[in-house]
């Protein structure tokens, strides 16, 4: 019998691993990539919790749509910037964005 | 629901994600992206929600993933240079602690699981959160125009 | 319905700007203008509809908070749009769009201050969030302004995706996006998953109030941005969370003590070690960073105490730090688009060759240092007078003794710009239209400051409603 | 029922607040005299509003009348007086705090109407005096603000607000004694002043919060209601607090060793300041926080140092030669009887000789101010028939000069005989005490009349006297404080500038008037208005016609004795010279305070020194230095990595998830 408390717990997991990511990779692009993994941990956990907690409104899996929306939006944006970047340092490593500091 | 199903998607997903934050090729990691997302979607099947899934194995696991190799290819970027082995252990203990001390608040009362179709979803899309979803047509124009903006090459 | 309208009017207002920049290319002060007039209507809207109350689409509520999240938002807009009219042909890139960019920024604002459910909260901040990333890497030439919006970026998808957890764990604590099914659970006993959910809702509304230790980003954020745009990163995002803190607070959360506890602490850690961080800065836009993260440290002492005293402080504290924040930004503008570099040392002997630039930046800076007869002043002293009435008394000592190194710090850039020699000789050529705004705003920092009573009373009431009294 | 100048009374300090920032902000631009017209007009328009204002209580105030030796209530008071006015600046919703209250009842509009004629009159003359002095605007704006600060402390109706006026004039005060910053001994007098009234104004700060600890109020009627309910010991360590703060302000025995040498400053300051408001100000406090000192039954101390004060100032105005010093120990001895009248029930006959007194003694510092300007001295006996030079400055000064001295009719007989009577009534040795002081009143103005006016110019006794050397009172020598020279022998004074005389004549006017309304000629209308039901001073006239023949003999002795002593030979000394020395020395009171006191003042000081300047200082400059080292030394933190930032944040993100888990 899977319950709820599994979803969570899997999400927990993944988030954690997400946060692991964007804590030491040292690419850009795969720091972005680790808080893809972090928005799909909470979705996770919102589609889960849709299904077993709230089977009037279902809000939960609404919510998830949107943060597949907001990811999309992020990224883009994201991805612009590190375009920018990309065009002053001709890198997209994390150390070319460690000049200004103290 | 299959215990079993839901097993092999969580190991899956784990360790596609481990992949995606461990892999020193970073096409692998984009690709690894891809397969985790993949796999999120089969949870979301899993969950008895087969819209769901449809969007995010177009969104994320498909649309994302391409994005990510195109700026990828973009950048030259391939190997990401590892963080030293005392922030993996800093970043190692940090995700540990969080995950213990999340995990002590884990464990929600045993509920039926009552899956809902995709009308029933699409219907409350648009009654429930149409304002949300105006909202999120605006965030979308504003990360596009955005985008252009910040990304558009300069007018001599 | 007027704040149905006021929220169409921002949105179709940045669509119509987003539209129409591309085809003005060299016309960005007509966008400007427009800009302006959309935001001067919303804040006659806002005041007409004030006592409005209304449930608009079964997730964003008319209320006098609202009302007031336009006000404060629509003023900080108007601003920024008035203060980019100096250089904003330069801006490369998009000048007209940049003004689309406010208006949004502004409709994030809005929703999230009204939201009733987690749902559009977690966008409307998610929309003045993106507003405020692409407008800090808006100078595009310069490395520093997509550094500062790199990290900007990452940190602020980080915390937004450690807040959407938090607030799936709400959901999954209560099985409710609305507030006020979250609020009936939390009174019930906040369940403990909820209550972890709210604690990391905590951690991503303090990085977007810059709190420490989710601080990190704001120097860097600002230096990189130009001091337009940084004036509107420091004012809007920190309006809305503000606000919308209080609302999420009373709305949803009930508001527990581990939030608010948790929130003092934060307060506590920002304003003593921004201050600390700000003695050290020789760069201005940096300074004032640091100086937002101490007084973003003042504002949720506020949010903490709560009550209608304690968030009106607040909201009286976000007004003035709004007026005063902004105009020290503008003053770097104007500066700098006179060729003075925004560091301590080039500000050396300013007084002589701009006095009138100088006056104008020195009340914006001695209302931020909190000198009486200014608003700054008065915003500290209401803070100051909640945390005694709640009897915190030594949070209210290390609260006094570090507004004293607020005091050193923005005296040492007067110190430069008025007792020490200029570098260089000649007078500077201000730019009208900013010298006009600083002298507004300098004006408003006056005003509020020798007569709180009307604006104090406007957010007692709107907190008051909120609070249900 | 609507009061046209009562609804706006906040105009009367703001105006002259406006005015002081106007000139102060705008000084350059006002060239000549303009500054000095500028502010008189300001002072012209505050005159106008404070006479509408006095209509007004008037008119509202309680009505009453005196049948057979009783006051009988006519007409109570109408609705809507006292007037206040309420401005909640800081305050915070539900809570006492400091509230911007004024409260002008019928005392304090007929002290306003006192001070802002009084102040214009002296605006004017100072067009006409400080005419080429340098800083002339500046002079003007003290004025200002300092007419601003007294006006709100009269009609401030919280005793905070009280505090911040009492301040702010102490201020102007001081910088006005140092106006001519440049002589030392203005200088040494601005310090004296200083320490002297901050000394005594820790008693207002101290008794103030210790008063607001009691009553949770700062507001001046609910003191006074809550004065009864005060355990009479604290009462009276508050009233005893109050009033030191008072006896500075005022310069009562000992603390009046400040007003003496506060003359250094020009002399229209001496007349506003330190003779017809400021110093009155401790009166009025005192008046003000009757309640709280009855409550303590603190007011026999205010009767005996009020005797006290009346009789050694009165003995020693008698040997000086400087003119503005014998008005100042005039000034002295007056407050003397103003205290000594609060301090046996007769509040409003005291309340009365503030009124008057702050006329006539105006009248007489400009009349002094008419003669130095004319005669180019301060000393009496260097002055050169005055009387037949400036006949107006000689009119006038003699009426100013029979108000001092309790001629009839003129003012001062009405207002002190009366607190006389009360002290006859109430406590029979200072009553003595007080006739004795009457008698060297008339004695020292009429030996002052006939020297300056009807004598010619001799060489200064004063300044050949060799205990005169040098200024004791301000612990300077010859070297630093030499005597001013003498006018050329040849010098033939002249009358003052029509500015000056109109202020003269105007101020004259009032003192005569003031003196008849509180007469009982007019039926003591005055008197009735200042009535409050609790003080049975007004008394039908056949009562008090004993005490004023007693008065008018008493000065009519003076005044003869003086005549008798000084019309033939002003130079002779009569008194050994030990005496005069002792008299002329202040019986060495600024003296030891300067030698005693200091020099055991001065072992804590010099440790304190040390302390200041190796420990102190040290740990300033420590801590300065720590904290910036500090600020240094954390920058460290925001090291400019993305990774290092994300860290914070979910390290952030554990404390508060390990934190609110203990909740």
């Amino acid at each position: 019998m899977i319950t709820l408390g599994h979803f969570l717990a899997l999400s927990a997991v993944l988030f954690a691993i997400g946060l692991f990511g964007v804590i030491t990779r040292r690419n850009l692009i795969a720091v972005l990539m680790s808080v893809e993994i972090l928005l799909n941990a909470a979705a996770i956990a919102f589609a889960a919790t849709a299904a077993y907690k709230d089977p009037v409104f279902f809000s939960g899996q609404l919510f998830a749509l949107f943060i597949m929306v907001v990811a999309a939006a992020e990224l883009s944006i994201g991805f612009a910037i590190l375009l920018n970047v990309f065009r002053h340092t001709g890198s997209a490593a994390t150390d070319v964005v460690e000049e200004m500091r103290g | 629901m299959s215990v079993l199903g839901f097993a092999i998607l969580a190991g899956l997903i784990i360790a596609g994600a481990l992949v995606v934050v461990l892999s020193e090729n970073i096409v692998h990691a984009a690709v690894a992206l891809a397969f985790t997302f993949f796999f999120v979607a089969g949870l979301y099947v899993l969950l008895g929600s087969p819209l769901l899934a449809v969007i995010q194995f177009a969104v994320n696991a498909a649309a994302i993933p391409i994005l990510t190799l195109f700026i990828i290819m973009t950048t030259q970027s391939r190997r990401i240079r590892p963080a030293s082995g005392v922030f993996y252990l800093v970043a190692g203990f940090l995700a540990l602690v969080f995950l213990v001390g999340l995990w002590g608040y884990l464990g929600a009362p045993e509920t039926a699981f009552r899956p809902l179709g995709p009308e029933g979803l699409g219907v409350r899309l648009l009654t429930v959160t149409l304002l949300p979803f105006e909202v999120a047509s605006v965030l979308l124009l504003l990360a596009m125009v955005g985008a252009v903006v910040l990304a558009r090459r300069r007018e001599e | 319905m007027i704040t149905l309208t006021i929220v169409l009017l921002l949105a179709l207002g940045g669509l119509g700007v987003a539209l129409a920049a591309p085809l003005l290319k060299r016309g960005s002060g007509v966008l400007a203008g427009v800009t302006m007039a959309i935001f001067a209507l919303a804040m006659i809207l806002a005041v007409a509809g004030f006592n409005e109350r209304a449930l608009i689409f079964g997730s964003l509520e008319a209320s006098p908070l609202t009302a007031l999240a336009v006000l404060l938002l629509s003023a900080a807009g108007f601003f920024v749009a008035w203060g980019n009219l100096a250089r904003g042909e330069e801006l490369w890139g998009g000048p007209g769009e940049f003004f689309a960019f406010l208006l949004w920024g502004a409709l994030g604002g809005v929703l999230l201050v009204g939201s009733t459910n987690l749902l559009l909260f977690f966008l409307g901040l998610e929309l003045s969030a993106y507003a405020t990333y692409v407008l800090a890497a808006y100078d595009r030439d310069r490395k520093e302004s997509a550094e500062g919006a790199m990290k900007y970026l990452v940190l602020g998808a980080l915390s937004s995706a450690i807040l959407l957890y938090g607030f799936a764990l709400v959901y999954a604590g209560t099985g409710s996006m609305e507030f006020a099914a979250i609020r009936a659970a939390f009174l019930k006993g906040a369940p403990a998953l909820a209550l972890l959910g709210a604690l990391l809702a905590l951690v991503g509304l303090g990085f977007k109030l810059a709190l420490v230790p989710f601080h990190a980003w704001v120097p860097d954020a600002y230096q990189g941005a130009r001091p337009v745009a940084a004036a509107y990163l420091a004012s809007a995002p920190k309006i809305a969370v503000g606000l919308g803190l209080a609302a999420l607070f009373v709305r949803a959360f009930g508001p527990p003590d581990a939030v608010t506890q948790s929130l003092l602490v934060l307060a506590l850690f920002s304003f003593v070690f921004g201050n600390l961080w700000a003695l050290a800065q020789t760069n201005l836009k940096r300074l004032l960073a640091y100086s937002t993260i101490a007084h973003m440290g003042y504002l949720a002492l506020g949010l903490a105490i709560g009550g209608t005293f304690g968030y009106a402080a607040a909201g009286f504290y976000l007004l003035a730090y709004l007026i005063a924040g902004g105009a020290a930004f503008f003053a770097l503008e104007a500066a700098e688009a006179a060729g003075v570099p925004s560091t301590i040392e080039g500000w050396k002997g300013l007084f002589k060759r701009a006095p009138g630039l100088s006056v104008l930046a020195a009340i914006a800076f001695l209302s931020l240092a909190g000198v009486p007869g200014l608003a700054g002043f008065l915003a500290k002293l209401y803070v100051f007078a909640a945390s005694a009435k709640v009897g915190l008394f030594a949070v209210l000592v290390v609260a006094v003794l570090t507004t004293v190194l607020g005091y050193y710090y923005y005296f040492r850039v007067l110190q430069a710009a008025f007792l020490e020699a200029p570098k260089e000789e000649g007078r500077l050529s201000v730019n009208p239209s900013l010298l006009a705004l600083l002298f507004v705003l300098a004006g408003l920092s006056i005003l509020f400051g020798v007569w709180p009573a009307g604006a104090f009373s406007g957010l007692e009431q709107a907190f008051r409603v909120l609070i249900g009294l | 029922m609507s009061y046209l100048y009562a609804s706006h009374l906040y105009w009367i300090p703001l105006l002259p607040a406006l005015g002081f920032l106007v000139v102060i902000l705008l000084g350059r631009l006002f060239k000549g005299r303009s500054a000095g017209y500028f502010t008189t007009l300001v002072m012209a328009i505050v005159a106008f509003l404070a006479s509408g204002l006095l209509v007004e209580a008037l008119q509202a105030a309680p009505q009453w009348a005196v049948e057979g030796g009783e006051a009988v209530l006519v007409r109570p008071a109408l609705p809507g007086f006292p007037f206040t006015f309420d401005w909640s600046w800081l305050a915070i919703q539900g809570e006492r705090g400091v509230h911007f209250t004024l409260y002008v009842d019928q005392l304090g509009a007929i002290v306003l109407f006192m001070v802002a004629w009084a102040s214009l009159f002296i605006h004017l003359f100072s067009i006409g005096y400080m005419d080429g002095e340098e800083r002339y605007a500046t002079f003007f704006a003290y004025l200002q603000l300092f007419t601003a600060a007294m006006l709100t402390f009269v009609a401030a109706g919280d005793f905070f607000i009280a505090l911040l006026a009492w301040e702010v004039m102490g201020l102007m005060s001081y910088l006005l004694i140092g106006f001519f910053f440049k002589k030392k001994s203005a200088q040494q007098a601005m310090k004296k002043a200083f320490i002297t009234t901050k000394f005594a104004d820790l008693g207002f700060m101290v008794g103030l919060f210790w008063l607001y600890k009691e009553t949770g109020t700062f507001q001046m009627v609910e003191v006074g209601q809550a004065a009864e309910h005060l355990a009479a010991g604290v009462a009276l360590a508050i009233g005893l607090l109050f009033f030191l703060a008072a006896m500075g302000k005022s310069a009562q025995f000992p603390l009046h060793v400040w007003l003496l040498d506060a003359m250094e400053g020009p002399t229209p300051v001496s007349a506003m300041i330190h003779a017809a408001t400021m110093v009155a100000a401790g009166v009025f406090l005192m008046a003000r926080f009757y309640p709280v000192l009855e409550a303590g039954h603190a007011l026999p101390y205010l009767a005996w140092v009020g005797a006290i004060t009346a009789l050694f100032a009165a003995v020693l105005g008698a040997a000086f030669a400087d003119v503005k010093k014998i008005l100042a120990w005039s000034t002295v001895s007056q407050l003397g009887y103003m205290f000594l009248g609060l301090g046996v029930f007769g509040w409003a006959a005291a309340m009365f000789h503030l009124v008057a007194h702050a006329f006539f003694k105006a009248l007489l510092f400009l009349g002094s101010g008419s003669m130095i300007h004319g005669a180019k001295t301060q000393d009496i006996f260097e002055m050169n028939r005055l009387a037949r030079y400036m006949p107006w400055t000689y009119g006038t000064f003699l009426i100013g000069a029979a108000a001092l001295m309790g001629i009839p009719p003129f003012a001062g007989f009405w207002s002190k005989d009366l607190i006389l009577h009360m002290a006859e009534e109430h406590a029979p040795l200072l009553w003595a005490m007080g006739l004795v002081a009457a008698f060297f009143t008339a004695f020292y103005t009429t030996r002052l009349i006939v020297i300056a006016f009807h004598h010619p110019s001799y060489e200064s006794p004063w300044k050949k006297a060799p205990w005169n050397q040098g200024c004791p009172a301000l612990n300077l020598g010859p070297e630093d404080c030499p005597p001013e020279p003498p006018p050329p022998p040849d010098h033939h004074p002249h009358e003052s500038e029509p500015v000056m005389i109109t202020a003269l004549l105007g101020l004259a006017v009032f003192s005569v008037a003031v003196g008849l309304w509180g007469s009982p000629i007019f039926g003591q209308k005055l008197l009735t208005y200042l009535y409050e039901g609790a003080a049975p001073e007004i008394l039908p006239p056949a009562k008090l016609m004993g005490g004023y023949l007693l008065g008018t003999l008493i000065a009519l002795a003076g005044l003869f004795t003086a005549v008798a002593l000084y019309a033939k030979d002003p130079l002779k000394q009569r008194l050994p010279d030990p005496v005069v020395a002792a008299l002329q020395r202040r019986l060495y009171i600024d003296e030891f305070y300067y030698k005693v006191v200091a020099r055991v003042a001065q072992w804590p000081t010099d440790l304190l020194w040390i302390i200041d300047t190796y420990v102190v200082d040290f740990l300033v400059d420590l801590t300065g230095y720590a904290v910036g080292a500090f600020g240094q030394a954390l920058r460290w933190l925001n090291s400019g990595k993305v990774a290092t930032y994300a860290a914070y944040i979910v390290l952030g993100a554990i404390l508060l998830i390990l934190g609110g888990v203990r909740w």
